[in-house]
Parts: structure tokens; sequence; C-alpha cells
């Protein structure tokens, strides 16, 4: 069954529509690439699906469940996480801080005036996991606000994974970044993936990064579905190449 | 590495609170001077809850104050003369209508919120100020005194002996200051914390972020309706004055000039504000200018406020 | 001069010193004073000077200072220089009035309080100078409490009360407008008791009440029930309000043109509220609690010429409330030889201000087991133009006190000494 | 009852053109610069001051003439000097500003032209009934109407014909676009600020002929204009327009059954709308958050 189905979902604004009559589905497992040239609707599919807004029409099913009409936190209590094309982090506070909150909103503490000593153990040793895992752990300290672009980059994703998805949408993950941070960021994405087993869709710019880790790729054009398909299909593709590709190079 | 003089600072802090009644008087202050500070220190603090740790900006928060003022000068006055009753059904009051108004509300951000706030709080200022026949209009509510508080063992004047009632406000406040402090390090106030600094990463990790801003609002309110029943208690008195905008803005003012993002800035704050304006109105007639022009000082050069200042050069 | 507060505005230096240090100069203060040696008498004056009532707020105060010009060229207060101590209370924040009243008795060791214009806040002043046990006279604060049901031993009274002004109006009232009434009362403490006290004093007379409104303090907008108050086809329109809802009432009302078809009338006027009409507005019969132009009254002239010299403008009934209040103070400890207030308070109680204080026909004085002045009440005509400029209000009656004052039972103030 | 109503009907409308006319002042600054103008009570008052000091060398028509343009100039000033620092700011910032400039307006207003009302003349054609029938009627409430309704005519007229106003209105829309085009952001706040302002002096001398011109007489004012803006939706001026009015309306046919509610109905219009349509009426989506 997929984890992820989204059916004819439609968005306008106005008279602009941004999103067209898309559907799409998402394997348990998969890592599916959305790409698509700018203004292709990809952001405003990607906010459908976390329930940043509902779709002017069509249905998004969340492992079997109707969530079309769920609030954003609802979904990512049904276990969807989610990071911004810009980086959306808490840059006063530290990142072990920042963890930290993700980690006992995720553990459903989120209105608990007290914490007991057993749970504050727990809470400690899974944020020390994820700093580790993102590499974060010499910086934990620092403002995250202050640290280099990658690693708040990083934060983010790690704040989404301490939620312990069972899918994980990435927007451009690695935009505005530079070659090593690219680099990092792609083999944790990789990691988490192949080590984990965790569902990402991810909407991606640079096509090597696409290409070396998707499972699946969704072209998007004009808010509408061009071709889907698995990186070799999609390469050769011809309206993909003429559309976007062609394009692009 | 900051936390020994964070400690030491507030232990510094309850030292003078402790022991203000008794040189107030060599610095050319007096008792009730002392005790104005600490009641509009914890409206301060209360509304920095919301301000400083929330994020959210009301600027209406005179009328819970207000209601606060008016239940326990109503209670004492009609149902029971008896000063914890008063504060209790204050309180209950002031926190009663947050809930709803907060409901109403929780949606609404920045500008938009503060200015539906204070809009609101005009409401309570128009019934407190021309439904006459309940609550005295603008003569206020008067022909009530704060009563002794029966202790069992023994009796304290809280009336004749004003060093009593002083301390009577400090117990308040203390207990009130400390369940906040305990409140904002708990993962409810790290949750709150969140959403100040950034609301759609709060959201997306899965804070519900209106009902929280509900809850930090009441909160807030009961607190800043505690602060309010004392006021009352302090003037043996309420008029719709408590409850008017300006109040509000007074509010807002000592939290920024004390500094937002502490913990206890706004109490100093709210001790420079009184202080302030106590002096200043004693001497010219034309205070309103000065305090005006405080409000655009403190706004141009000070906008971390006091202790913004000092912990930006080290200090704190 | 021995007043705190600066008469007027900001100059640069107030500012500077204002914005220095504000606790280094409040610890300098007492120790100023004491290097001086003697300590004068202090009276405190806790009374608008912002918001709605701050004119007439701001004209008690000027004669607070004339009253304590000449207090301290004839000598001072048993021998010593009186010092007045201004705070500004606000129109209407009670939280604010009482701190002033605690920081004047508790810090400043005020001899004497004085205040309010504000009825509500003047009982608020009154519960902390009760406790305090401080001699406490308060000016223009008129709702009968302060001198009736809530009266304290040591809480005097110079402005009437509202009764008093009622039963002295009255008669001229039903001479002048006729017996049918309709009542536009402003919504709070004094406007009911003003109302109240018509009411009865018209029902010895034989009015007949065809309608009234209380409308909320601050009205800006009296045209709906103005037109209501037509609508009931009233002998007279009774206006309770004060201060600019008064102006605001009676400018729309002539405006309407109902001065052509009702007389417009009421119980207290203010000659700060004519001031602020357009001439056309400046009608009716009213009561003032003291006027300027009393040709044939001796020192009245007198009092006119030094406060025209002050301020260029004549003095109201304000300008002698405050006048009145202060000498009281002096007169008080002075007939006591001496500055406890049970002592002083005594000595006030029954005490007849001497013609150049009193300014008015018959010699008002503080009535035994009430505290209240009883003074003259002057009945008759607001006009558009008088002999002099200032001159808005002809007297055609001057009442005796003693007549409008009722019996002491009827004030229902129980006083209670300290044993 | 029926005279009683039509005339509160009519009053209702008359007090609601105030109230719009101050309130689409404050809606344009808050739309563009995103500044709640505490002070504008103060603008207000200063404009009706400014007139009256005018009107014996002038006359009641060189007054209305001039003085709500000598207000909009201290308001240019005002900006020019202080609210202009703190844009881009928290909204805090400037809220604070603004409610410390209004003490201060309150206070010098004072200390120039006294704490007592000043009479404030109008011309005689203007103060007498229209007919007995009607005495309500008089010249100077419907000619208050009347330039109401010019004014806010021109208003967007201005908004919709100029490039001013068209400037104005996208900036509302767009500030970032705008700039980008190469439109001089700063100058555009500074003018349109000014035009707010002009409002609230025009409303000042208006005002000042049927009420008691005394310092505080924009206070009244200023709450109800707040209430006018929520009611009729952020970033829409005819929404602002359209709860003013409505406001208005609902105040005059609550005098006629409940003169204490007055105040009261109009904050629970603001209550009703929050509840249903928290945007308000014409509000635009997504202007709330």
């Amino acid at each position: 069954m997929s984890l992820l189905v989204v059916e004819n979902a439609t968005r306008r604004f106005g008279s602009l529509v941004a999103v067209d009559a898309v559907s799409m589905s998402v394997a348990p497992g998969e890592l599916r690439a959305i790409i698509g040239p700018n203004g292709a609707g990809k952001t405003t599919f990607f906010n459908l699906i976390s329930g940043f807004f509902p779709p002017t029409s069509g249905r998004i099913l969340f492992s079997g469940t109707d969530v079309t009409r769920l609030s954003p936190e609802r979904r990512v209590g049904m276990g969807m996480a989610r990071t911004f094309q810009i980086t959306e982090i808490f840059p006063e506070l530290t990142a072990r801080e920042n963890l930290r909150i993700a980690v006992e909103v995720a553990s459903g503490l989120r209105r608990s005036p007290w914490l007991r000593g057993h749970a504050n153990a727990q809470i400690r040793e899974r944020i020390e996991v994820l700093l580790d895992m993102g590499g974060l752990t010499p910086k934990a300290d620092r403002l995250v606000g202050e640290l280099p672009h990658g690693d708040q980059r990083t934060a983010e994703i790690m704040m989404a994974l301490a939620l312990k998805p069972r899918l994980l949408l990435l927007d451009e993950p690695t935009a505005g970044m530079g070659d090593q941070e690219t680099h990092d960021i792609t083999q944790l994405i990789r990691k988490l993936h192949k080590d984990q087993q965790l569902t990402i869709v991810l909407i991606e710019h640079d096509m090597r990064v696409v290409f070396h880790l998707a499972d699946r790729i969704t072209v998007l054009a004009e808010g509408a579905v061009l071709g889907e398909g698995t990186p070799n299909e999609i390469a050769r593709d011809e309206r993909v190449q003429a559309a976007y590709l062609g394009k692009a190079a | 590495m900051k936390r020994v003089p964070a400690v030491a600072w507030t232990g510094l802090i309850w030292l003078v609170l402790l022991t203000m009644p008794y040189w107030m008087r060599a610095v050319g202050g007096y008792t009730e001077l002392a005790s104005r500070v600490l009641v509009l220190g914890l409206a301060a603090m209360s509304l920095n809850f919301l301000l400083g740790f929330t994020g959210v900006l009301s600027f209406g928060h005179a009328a819970y104050f207000g209601l606060g003022a008016y239940g326990a000068a109503m209670t004492i006055k009609y149902i029971a003369p008896s000063t914890p009753l008063g504060i209790l059904v204050g309180v209950a009051t002031g926190t009663l209508a947050a809930m709803v108004i907060g409901a109403l509300i929780a949606r609404l951000r920045g500008v938009y919120f503060a200015m539906v706030t204070i809009a609101f709080g005009q409401v309570f200022y128009f019934i407190a100020f021309r439904w006459n026949s309940v609550t005295g209009g603008d003569d206020g509510v008067t022909g009530w005194k704060r009563q002794a508080l029966d202790l069992g063992l023994a009796k304290i004047d809280l009336l004749g002996n004003d060093k009593a009632f002083y301390y009577f406000i400090l117990a308040c406040f203390a207990i009130a200051v400390t369940l906040m402090w305990l409140l904002l390090r708990s993962p409810f106030g790290r949750t709150l914390l969140a959403i100040r600094e950034n609301e759609r990463r709060a959201r997306f990790l899965g804070v519900p972020v209106e009902r929280h801003i509900w809850l930090s609002f009441v909160i807030s309110c009961c607190f800043v309706s505690l602060a309010g029943t004392l006021y009352a208690l302090l003037n043996n008195f309420t008029d719709p004055r408590a409850l008017r905008w300006d109040q509000s803005g007074n509010f807002v003012i000592m939290a920024v000039l004390g500094g937002m993002r502490s913990f206890w800035g706004p109490l100093i704050g709210a001790a420079i504000f009184v202080v302030l304006q106590d002096y200043v109105s004693s001497h010219t007639e034309n205070w309103m200018s000065f305090i005006g022009l405080f409000f655009v000082l403190v706004v141009l050069f000070f906008p971390r406020g006091v202790l913004g200042i000092l912990r930006r050069k080290g200090m704190a | 001069m021995a007043t705190r507060m600066p008469k007027h505005g900001v100059n640069r230096r107030t500012l500077l010193k204002a914005a220095a240090a504000t606790g280094a100069l409040q610890v300098a203060g007492p120790f100023i004073i004491a290097a001086r040696g003697e300590e004068p008498v202090k009276i405190g004056l806790d009374n608008p000077l912002t918001g709605t009532y701050a004119a007439v707020g701001k004209n008690e105060l000027i004669g607070c200072q004339l009253a304590l010009e000449q207090i301290n060229a004839k000598g001072g207060i048993l021998g010593r220089q009186a010092e007045l101590l201004v705070e500004d209370s606000t129109s209407g924040d009670a939280g604010t009035a009482v701190q002033k009243a605690r920081k004047l008795i508790e810090r400043d060791k005020v001899n004497f309080l004085l205040g309010n214009v504000n009825s509500a806040l003047a009982l608020a002043m009154a519960d902390v100078s009760s406790e305090k046990g401080v001699l406490h006279i308060v000016p223009g604060g008129h709702t009968d409490a302060v001198t009736g049901a809530t009266c304290h031993w040591n809480v005097f009274r110079v402005c009437n009360t509202t009764q008093m002004e009622a039963n002295a109006v009255t008669p001229t009232l039903i001479k002048n407008a006729g017996k049918k009434w309709y009542f536009i009362t402003p919504d709070y403490a004094f406007g009911h008791t003003l109302q109240a006290g018509l009411e009865k004093a018209g029902g010895k007379a034989g009015y007949t009440k065809v309608g009234g409104d209380l409308t909320p303090l601050g009205t800006t907008d009296f045209s709906s029930y103005l037109i209501k108050a037509q609508a009931a086809n009233p002998d007279v329109i009774i206006f309770l309000t004060q201060g600019d809802d008064m102006i605001n009432a009676l400018k729309q009302a002539v405006q309407f043109g109902l001065d052509k078809r009702f007389h417009l009338a009421g119980g207290q006027q203010e000659l700060e509220a004519l001031e602020g009409l357009p001439p056309e507005a400046r009608i009716g019969t009213w009561v003032f609690e003291w006027y300027w132009n009393q040709p044939n009254v001796p020192h009245v002239k007198d009092f006119v010429d030094a406060i025209k010299k002050k301020t260029g403008r004549v003095p109201t009934a304000r300008t002698w409330f405050g006048f009145a209040s202060t000498w009281s103070c002096a007169l008080a400890a002075n007939e006591a030889k001496s500055l406890d207030a049970v002592k002083m308070a005594k000595a006030l109680s029954g005490l007849k201000l001497p013609p150049e204080v009193s300014l008015m026909p018959d010699q008002a004085f503080y009535r035994v087991g009430q505290n209240q002045l009883i003074p003259n009440l002057f009945v008759g005509q607001a006009q558009a133009k008088g002999s002099a400029p200032d001159d808005l209000f002809k007297v055609t009656e001057v009442v005796k006190g003693t007549d409008a004052a009722g019996t002491l039972e009827e004030t229902g103030c129980k006083m209670k000494w300290p044993v | 009852m029926t005279q009683l109503l039509l005339f509160n009907v009519f009053n209702g409308l008359i007090v609601g053109a105030f109230y719009a006319l101050m309130a689409l002042g404050l809606s344009l600054i808050l739309n563009l610069s995103g500044v709640i103008n505490f002070a504008h009570g103060g603008f207000l008052a200063l404009g009706a001051y400014i007139a009256y000091t005018l009107i014996p060398y002038v006359g009641f028509w060189g007054g209305l003439a001039i003085a709500p343009f000598a207000t909009a100039a201290v308001g240019i000033v005002v900006e020019w000097a202080l609210i202009r620092r703190l844009y881009g700011r928290d909204p805090l910032y400037s809220l604070l500003l603004t409610f410390g400039l209004a003490y201060i307006f309150e206070d010098v207003l004072r200390a120039i032209w006294g704490a007592q009302s000043v009479p404030y003349p109008i011309p005689p054609e203007l103060s007498t009934p229209l007919s007995s029938q009607f005495f309500f009627l008089t010249g100077y409430r419907l000619f208050m109407v009347g330039l109401a309704a010019l004014v806010v005519l021109a208003l967007f007229l201005i908004l919709n014909r100029t490039r001013l106003g068209m400037r104005i209105r996208a900036g509302t829309a767009d500030l970032e676009t705008v700039s980008v085009l190469g439109i001089n952001v700063r100058i555009l706040r500074t003018l349109n600020f000014g035009l707010g302002i002009y409002l609230a002096g025009l409303a000042g001398v208006l005002a000042a002929g049927m009420l008691g011109l005394q310092p505080t007489i924009g206070t009244s004012l200023i709450m109800p204009s707040f209430v006018a803006i929520i009611v009729g939706g952020l970033g829409s001026l005819p929404g602002t327009l359209l709860g003013g009015l409505l406001i208005g309306l609902a105040a005059g046919i609550t005098a006629v059954f409940f003169p204490s509610a007055t105040e009261a109905v109009m904050y629970v219009m603001m209550g009703l709308v929050l509840l249903v349509r928290p945007r308000g009426l014409l509000g635009e989506e997504g202007r709330v958050s």
C-alpha cells in the first residue's frame, strides 16, 4: 500500500492555477524527488501535502487516511515532517535547545508543566543521538542562528527527524549551499534513506543530487505532472527534456 | 559560565524586595511606593510571559488587571469581607474573561492581535464605566476595605500596618513569580519559546500554535488579574481607570524598558517607571510630556531594555 | 515661592533636572529643608491637573497659591512659614490619587491634606486621611456623602452639597421656568444626588417630572437625549451635566433651537463652563457657588484683582474653593494654637470664616456635627454679555446657606470623634 | 418614536462619518507602514486648535481650509523625525512610540491652549435647524456629513486615479515589488502619513464645531476608529469606510433603545465579526496573520 497518495490535487490563487490536478503516490521506503522549472508549483504542491493550506479540490491520503482538511500539526502527529526552502529553525536558541524542543514535543510533552528525571534522561539521550547523527555535537551549545548555513539546514532536518516521521518532506535541502555542504547533506539524506528505510519526498534543483538519490522522480511543469518514472526513464523522456532539462542545459 | 551571575542576580533581587520597606524611607520613598512597584512589577512580568516568552503582543492586559481589581473589590464589598476570597474571585473573573476573549483572538497575529486586544480591553472598560448600577461607574467601587488575614493561629492586620501588607503582597508575588518561572523552564515553557522564535517551525513540529497561544494568554491574564486584585487591595478602591488602555500601554513599556527577553526585566522596568512617574508628577504638572518623551526615548535608544543592555555588556 | 511645582510650562532646566537621576534629588530633598532650620508647615494638595477636571483643578490650585502667599505675608501658620506641596491626582485614577495622598502624608508628613475635585477620589482620599488622622479639607467635590453618610471628624468641605444647591435654585427655577421638568442627568454619583436633591426640593414646590435620562459621563453627542426631551414637552429641560458634558449638551441644544421652545436651565453652573460655550448658548437659570461680581461686598474686589494679577482672568468658584480651603488650614491651626489634627478639627468645626476669606454677604461657617461649610449661594441667569467681559452670570438672588442646608439629620452624618 | 428612530439613524450616519474619517486616516497609515497611530486623536485635537487659533484671522472657512494642511505638515515632520526610524522593526515599537506621542500631544495642547474648553464659533448660516419639524437637521450637521462624504470620495479618487494614490495602493499590496520598481518607499510612506493626518485634522476641525474643544477631544474617537478598522477588515479602505458607518449606525440605533449600551454595541459587533470572519468584512485573506 502506498504511504502517500495525492489524487487530483488542485490549488487556485484567484485566477492563477498553481497546482493543476496533480496525482502522485509514494510507496513506503521510497525516495521520491520532485523536479520542475521555477514556478512549476513544486512548493505549492508540498504545502498541500504538509497541510500549509488545503487544496481547492482533490484528496490527499496518508497511510490510508484522508488528511485533506487536517491541520499541519495533526499531520505531524500522524508521522509527516517537513523542512522548508528557507530554513525554519529557532535562531536565538542553541542547537541543543532546538532539538530539545523538537524531542519534547515529539514525546507528547509540549503542554507538560514539569519533567520527571526519568523522562528527562531519555530526552537527553535522544538529543545526543540526533546531534551526533547530524555531526552537530561540537557546535551544540552555539546559537543555531550563528552557525553556517549547512549546519542550520542539518539542524532543521534533525528536528524533523526528532519527530520520528514515517514520511519526510524536504524542500530543496541543498538550496544555497556550497559543494562541500551539498555533499554532506546528500550523504545524510542517503544515510537516512538507506539505513532507516525512511520514506522521503524532496524537491531539488540540483540534478546531480536528484539522480544520485531518487528512486523515482516526478516532474512538474506549469502546475501539472509532466512525467514520472525512475531516474533513467526521466532522463530519456523527451517531453521532460524539452520542457525542462533542455532549458536547464 | 553565566549561571553563577544569574543566581547572584536573582538573590540580589530577592534581597532588595525583602528589605525594601526598611530603606524606602531613607531614600525618599514610602512603603506604598514599594507596594506599588511590586504590584505593577507583577503585572508587567505577567504580561511578559506572553510578550517576551511567547512573542505575542497584547495591548489590552489592563482589562484583566481591572477585572481582577473589580472582582476583589466587589466580593469584599458585597459577598463576604475576606481578603483571600476577594483575591480568588478576582483572579477567577479575570481568567474566565481571558479564556473567552482568548478563544476569539488566538488566530490573529502581530499588529492585528495588538489592535484587537486593545479594542476588547475597552469592552470591559466601558462595562465598568457605564454599568453604573453594578460597578459604580466612574465613581468606582468604594466603601470597602481590605480585611485582616485570619490564619487561624494569628490574625494579620493588613489594613493599618503598611509593612504587613507589603509582605502580604510580596508573598503573593513570590508564589506567582515562582510558578511562572517553573512554567517557563518546563517543556511547556519551551514550546512557547518555540512559538516566539519561529511559529512556522513550531507548527510543523506538531505544535497546535493557536491552542498554546490561547493557553499562554490565559496564564498571563491569570497572573495579571492577581496583580489587579492586589492593586485594588492596595488602594481600598477601584475605578474604571484600572482597566483602560493607557494602563495597558504602561505595562508594555515597563516590560520593554526592563528587557522583554529576561525574566526579571519587567520588574526592573516597573520599578523605574513607577519611581520616575512618582517623581516627575510631583515636580511638574507637565509630567505627561515627560512620560511620553520617556516612551519615545526608550523605543529609539533602549529597545532591548535595561537588562538587554547589561547582558550585551556581559554583566548579566 | 514655597510651591513645589512650577506654575507654568517646562523650562529647560526643569527638564534636565527631572531627567537626571531620580533618586538623588529625592534623597537631597529632606536635608535641604532641615538645613534651613525650622520646618515649614506643610499643606498637601492632591487634586487633578490633567484630564477632564484639569481646568477646574488648576483654578483651585491658583486659589490655594494666593491664600498661601497671604498667609505667609501675615506671619504664616503658628509663626512658621507655610508650604504648599502639589500632586497631580489625575482626574479619575483612584490608584494615583490614593498613592499621592499616602505619599503626602507618609513621606512628606503634611499637616493638612486638600482635595479632590472628583467626589469619588475625595472619598477615597478621605479614607486615607481619616486612617492616618490628618486634617483633610475637600475644596470642590460635591457628592453629599463626603459630609453626609461617610463623614469623618477630620474631613471638612468647602463647596456645597448637591442638596444645598438644589434647595437654593428650585424656587427660582419654578418661578422662571415652570413646573414641568425633564432631567438630563450625568450617570454618576454627583448627577444622581443632584437630581435627587432637585426632586426633593421640587416636590415641596409642586413640580412634575415629565421624564429624564441618565447620560453616561463623557457623552459627546446629546442629540438623542435632546430629541426625547423635546418629545416629552416639558416647561424646562434641566441640565445637570458638568464641565465638557455641560458644554456639549448646551451647545447642541441651542443648535437645535430648543432654547426657543423650552427653558434650558439646571442646578450647578460654573464660570469655566460658561466661558467654554459660544455666547448664544450662555442661557438659563442656575446656581453659582461663588461669583466674582459682588459689587457691594467688602474684600471681594481685592481678591478679584489679586487673582487677575496672577492669571489675567477673574476668579471662579473653584478659585475661591482653593482659597478658602487653604485659609481654613491656617485658621484652624491658629485658632487651636496647635498642629494636632483633633484639636484643629475641633477648632474648625463651627468656625466662621472672616470676611476677607468668606468673600460673600453672610460669613460662611463650618457646621458643627457635619464639617460642611455653609456659605451663600448665588442664583441667577447666564448671560452672553455683561457689564464686564467675564461677567457671564447675572445674580438675581443670594440665598442664605442656612436656608438651603436642611437639618443635620437630613444629611445622614453621624460624626464619631476619636476618644 | 419614528421621528426618534429616523433621527438616530441619521445621527448614527453623522457619527459614523466621523469614525470613518478618523479610521480611514489610521487605516492608510496602518496598511502601508504597519504602524498603529495612537497619536491620531492628538492630531485631531491639534487640527481643531489650529483652526480655533486661525479663525479670528481667516474666518471659519479659512480655518477649515488651512488647519488640516497645517496638521498634516506637523504629521509629516513627526513621521520624518521619529516614526520612520521604526519601519521594519517589531510593530511593538511603533505602537509604544505613538502611544508616548499621544501623551505628549495632550500635554502640549494643554500647555498652549489650556485645559478649559474654548468656544469654537461656527458660521450662523450653518448653526440653525432647517425646519422645526426636523429640528435635529441643523445646517452644520448636514454640512459635516456632506463634507465628509466629499472628502472620502476625493480620497478614493486620489487612490484610484493619481500616480501617488496608485503607488500607495500598490505599496499596500506588495511593498517589495514597489521598491523594486524604483519608487522611493520612504517618501511614499511619508506622503501617505501626511494624507492620513490630513484626515485626522479635518475630522478635528469638524468635531470642534459640535463638541467642546479641549485637549482630550480626540480620545473618545480613536477607539471606535480601531473597531471600524477591525470590523471592516484590515488592509481594505472600503472596508474601513463600511466599518465606520456600520458602527456609527449601530450606535445610533442602540441609543434609542438602550442608551447605556451605545459603546458596547460596537464591541459586540466586533466580537461577532471576529468569531464569524476573523479577517473582517472586506478584509483580504492572509492579512490577519
